[in-house]
């Protein structure tokens, strides 16, 4: 360890036998360096928000389910990185050579790695080598997968769900994230989406939608005509969820920069933290004259919105729209999460008001208040990836839902999925009241 | 005076309070209990280990009626409770002596509504 | 996403065709690269801080003051960075140019951004852009406010808390922070406060101290002339907050460095860690002398006792100087915690201890080992800045108290902010003891 | 705070008077400038591992321990940091000057810092500064400690732990761990130990087994032949734990390349990934197996089987073997925790597995995986550094035993070392069972 | 003997300990729950949506106690617990038949104290 | 028909358990509760300030048994219970009036078991 390191530095200063020319070389090596650390460095907060994701889930559901949202937020994390490892970024960018290394796997082509005589440092654009662009975007694909995971929440079988997450990271997900990200058809046509507000959050939240609507809603949820709240167990575990979200999200937005550039990269950061703290004010004061008292779990879920909403636009937008960007979502929050309960759609986390519909208001904001992009081709990104998107989350689902079957039994889910599918309790010792 | 006491499965509580509603018994009290009964319990497994579990999470309710209401309430906390299984519970049947309000200092069959 | 960087990269390198001035500019472009990067993980870093904040404070209170301490934390982080957006920073570095794309707040010379023409990376000293200075600013601002959120816990009304906040970031912190590091006065007589041992936290610390006066203690918490403890509901909750202030901390003191010179950036870091564990293992010992048990949660204020101590001078202090102000930190936490219960000063958290006794001990300590500094200016800053902190803190609380009022009833304490103020419960389902 | 900073950018680009040699040594500069700022952040993320493993093992063990184990766990890392000052570091590195500044500590040579006229920054490779590496050191060393805490815990006494620990950092460690890193005998012969699946993992899990065994089980943990599972009392917080260990771990083993070197640098944070997936999915399936159902617990000990015995080759290391040790790894959990539990070995939270058992399997793995490595080299490294590791663990705890004792009276152990230990409860108010 | 459990509000609880003990009345068991009575509940909204909280969280308290002590314990609840507020909680007395002291073998009244 | 409420420490449960389990006395409820009793409490420090702690953790074990179960009911769980320090518990013995089983509405005796 204490000496491997020399040889990399010497590699760095040695050559100095016509200075300009290493200086040359030197300051490309030194860029290299920095802005590949960075997206490493983002990559690890990306990683956070699934931490996040895992704690928000857990807090917002109740604690008969708690064993059953770790176990699938924390396993989809891990799938979803060997899935996509395996053929999803392969699938997502096909300019990308890919493919060694793995043939053993049984598909030539299919999985990561270098081909002799490469050289992933400088791989491609001289940002950040092959293996950082790649895991950057395995945390992605996972995030996109998580999303699900809240929505679906206390009902569906576990099997289900790491099947379809598979399906959807491998396949899915990639295939349409091409579109705009790959060099594909939306790319060409100038639609923006900075970060993922529609590649990610919106794909993840039609997916969600599909499973949803599939499922059908938890057992209680609406009797008679009125919707009976079933309450988060731990507003503890939800908020801190929502730190450590926000944290990663300057991984997520800031590493998307793909660079280190100062003026960018700080921007986005402004642009992130302002329009997540319009969210939460607004989805403050709004719960607060809607319900008539501020409603923690709104504010919680306004940070997000405001999260989301920027994550399309976040480079290209100046303060005033991340201000207004942010207060819009978390004032559709409180709006949505009602409404879906209207429309008796049970979404246990609000994963479809923050991410389907701030990912939607979002990628839409960058056509409104950014001079260079289109509201038209906006749209037609939203449109195109999200019919797309949730066809094949619905097709994926039902295949599912008629083969191995999609939802626990009633019994199970009244007992908790806990005990049903993992035979374990997440708070063993304390008295708790499962009586929901 | 009579003191009910009930265990029943957990998530049958909303529908014996329903139940009791109807029949205006309004007033319990509840807690939460671990309860071995006839459903003897199941084995799981913990890190490998096996774990002979048999004592079940049930809900204990307490009601103090007077006799007239003594029938209803049971019926009522049946018709909410029964499910037909294996672990639907029990109800249990005490003489109450006295009850006393401690707002109002009322006693007997007045305190207990 | 993909392609977005190439015109970065090409910015970077092209302009070779004379390469010694490329070098040059190169060699600037890059140090900025560097320098910006690691400020703004700081950035991020701080950020964390406030989670720890959230969940110290949760845990350290009763569970039905639990909602109330979360929606406190997370609220003014969010107002916070909007405030300090709109009219604190403006306040704080006069000397920076601001309030361009922002006239429609109503008032030009607000706001920040930048006009036109200029250009963030370049923007003053050439080691970060003006956004990242603004961004880790704000950080530090709403850190300040969170401090106070702790003192005044489980009796404060949350408007009066919220528009004291508001008030405080936006003019008296940055007011009292720019005699500092605005170039104000106390700056111009040598006094040395590296990361705002005074600035930020004494300042906090003495609006705690404001609030906790103007509240009077918790229902009770003193009678009869005995101190009647009311104990923390979660020590895990309040453990991992003070892991993530600790680790937020090297953000805070390590980007206060403003660069990533490696000299000064790991001195800062090593001193912050062995000041930190000194306050730990003290407070550990004098609490098992005096209490004859270890005790958790001085550990914890211990460590934080440490932190907030070595912040005024991580910078200029060595190893044995960090130790000595750790240890004594450690101490001073198991005295002033029960001195001030004592005093009928009822400080639910010990924030008093911690950021405002360690800080006025730190900012003092500057003077008494670092030989470049005089202990009678750390004094005057110690001073002139707590009086006004102080002063201006007990005015907005009055008037607050006189208007719309700053307690919750008798009753409503009773029973619990959270359901009083939100109308909702922390940990839904679990049986627990509501009887303090 | 903003004029500092000005200074170090001069430095940085003043001396452009003859401008190639300017370049180069600017290059240089920037060089150590990168580097060292991501070995710092480094630090802080495996600073965060300390907060994982406080709850990880927390969760795993039963609430009436809970503040006993939260206590160790923190209370080590202070320890260890100061201990590992005072004499660790001096010990591992017997090349680093040292032992400057501390002479007050009454053994000259000893403590840390640098002699007159040192520059730390360009103190001997040039890639980070003498206190940064001191720093990542010294975290290294309280992870190592802090291992045995889980393993030991809900039945040691706290001054026996804490003194333990205090020699083990201070002397064993760093001894052993210089035979590796400090250029010592095995460095020579070419045993290959990346960040130290050996070094610390097996260095901590052979000291955990030396305490399990010199406790004995904890009560009622077998009982006439039969294992009676002594349940976690918390899955969210042992989720957190793992989450945060894992994201800690991109530090661990990215900041053992000691430099940012992207090729290098993104490969081990690529393979680190993989192969806690790898062991995530494996340990998921495995236990579906064998225990019929998916545990939740069995998945995060994979996870950390994988980010351990990846941790020995990380740098060396392709796809497939990474992804073979995580699997392996994730087995090996399963086959282990039951195992150890056969020969009554009682390690509440499978720091055995984890670490020991995990460590040895990564060491021998780069034998068996990299060509450039021989497995008795390998084979050697883990017998040597285990047997002394453990025959010393053995000893000091012996020597524990028959002074001040290393086990709590039966009493306590069955109300809880919360409150015997430290009187005080973990979540007061919460009705809790315990009845274990 | 007799049986007392009574319902209080919680933070009453120790108010009513104070007056127990004041009256040397000092065994007791205590433990949480919920109750429904005169105090019809509320309503709060979570997330949007309307809830109807009728089961509030009391202390139930339960002593056993010899007939001579049976009034001045009553009193002594009431004294600790009454506001005068909807929701002070119920007395309940029923007949002890027998009360065994587990640490000596100790039967009947003897044991109680 | 007897109602039995024991208090005991929380760590002999399972002692009680198995030897309620011996007698074939399988049906019980569990609740955890506070205790105030002889162990008169002690004394802690938190963050300085004295507490006195005289509620203690106890467990609540209720068991309805037919008379002729009654004695070997009680001394399994003396026999489970009993360590001979303060705080070995109380076991308490009600009447019982009635008992009916949820699930198929069997009363009296043939409910209990
Ligand atoms: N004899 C008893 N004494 C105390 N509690 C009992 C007794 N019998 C049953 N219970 C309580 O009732 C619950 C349900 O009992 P069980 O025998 O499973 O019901 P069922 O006969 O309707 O299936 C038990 O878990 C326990 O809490
Ligand atoms: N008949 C009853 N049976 C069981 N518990 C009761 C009964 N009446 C009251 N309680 C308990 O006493 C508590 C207080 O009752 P409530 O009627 O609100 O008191 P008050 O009449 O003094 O205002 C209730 O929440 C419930 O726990
Ligand atoms: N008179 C009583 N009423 C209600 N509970 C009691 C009474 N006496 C004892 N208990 C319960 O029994 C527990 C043990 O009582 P204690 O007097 O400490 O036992 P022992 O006399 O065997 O040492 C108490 O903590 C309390 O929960």
């Amino acid at each position: 360890m204490i000496h491997s390191h020399i040889k990399f530095y010497i590699a760095a200063s040695l050559p100095a036998i016509t200075p300009v020319i290493a200086a040359e070389s030197g300051l490309a090596d030194l860029s290299l360096r920095i802005n590949n650390t960075w997206l490493l460095v983002a990559t690890a907060m990306v990683f956070m928000m699934h931490l996040g994701f895992a704690t928000l889930e857990a807090g917002l559901t109740r604690s008969k389910n708690t064993v059953n949202i770790l176990f699938k937020n924390f396993g989809v994390l891990a799938l979803g990185i060997l899935t996509y490892a395996l053929c999803g970024f392969g699938v997502m960018y096909p300019d990308f050579i890919v493919g060694e290394g793995m043939e053993w796997i049984g598909f030539s082509g299919w999985g990561i790695g270098l081909p002799e005589g490469y050289d992933a440092a400088n791989f491609q654009t001289g940002e950040y080598t092959y293996w950082t662009f790649f895991l950057f975007q395995a945390m992605f694909a996972a995030t996109c997968a998580t999303i699900v995971s809240g929505a679906v929440a206390e009902r569906i079988k576990v099997p289900a769900f790491l099947i379809f997450s598979a399906i959807y990271v491998a396949f899915v997900y990639p295939w349409l994230g091409s579109w705009t990200w790959g060099n594909g058809w939306l790319a060409d046509r100038g639609f923006h989406d900075f970060a993922g507000a529609t590649v990610v959050h919106s794909v993840g939240g039609w997916a969600a939608l599909a499973g949803v609507l599939v499922l059908g809603p938890r057992l209680g949820k609406y009797v008679n005509g009125t919707v009976k709240p079933m309450i988060g167990h731990s507003l503890p575990l939800a908020t801190i969820g929502v730190f450590l979200l926000w944290f990663g999200w300057y991984g997520f937005n800031g590493g998307s920069v793909f660079s280190a550039d100062p003026e960018v990269l700080s921007r986005v950061f402004v642009m992130t933290s302002l329009s997540a703290s319009a969210g939460v004010v607004s989805a403050m004061l709004w719960s607060w004259i809607v319900q008539r008292k501020p409603d923690l779990t709104m504010m919680l879920n306004g940070a997000l919105a405001g999260l989301v909403g920027v994550t399309a636009g976040a480079d290209v937008l100046g303060v005033r729209a991340a201000i207004i960007i942010g207060t819009v979502g978390g004032i559709l929050i409180v709006i949505c999460v009602s409404g879906f309960d209207k429309l008796r759609v049970d979404d246990p986390v609000g994963a479809l008001s923050v991410h389907l519909v701030n990912g939607i208001w979002g990628t839409l904001a960058v056509g409104i208040f950014s001079p260079g992009h289109r509201l038209g081709i906006q749209l037609l990104g939203v449109i195109a990836t999200g019919a797309s998107a949730f066809v094949m989350a619905v097709l994926i689902f039902l295949v599912l839902k008629y083969t191995i079957g999609v939802r626990v039994s009633e019994e199970e889910e009244m007992s908790g999925l806990d005990l049903g599918e993992h035979g374990m309790e997440a708070y063993t010792g304390f008295q708790i009241f499962t009586t929901q | 005076m009579k003191l009910i006491v009930a265990y029943i499965q957990p998530h049958r509580l909303n529908a014996v309070k329903q139940a009791l509603f109807e029949k205006e018994v309004v007033k319990m009290s509840v807690t939460t209990a671990l309860g071995c009964g006839q459903q003897m319990g199941y084995h799981e497994t913990y890190r490998g280990a096996d774990i002979e579990v048999n004592l079940l999470k049930k809900i204990r309710i307490e009601i103090a009626v007077n006799e007239p209401f003594l029938q209803t309430t049971i019926d009522a906390i049946i018709q909410g409770a029964r499910t037909g299984k294996i672990g639907d519970g029990k109800i249990f049947v005490m003489n109450l002596e006295d009850c006393i309000r401690i707002r109002t200092g009322e006693v007997g069959k007045d305190a207990i509504g």
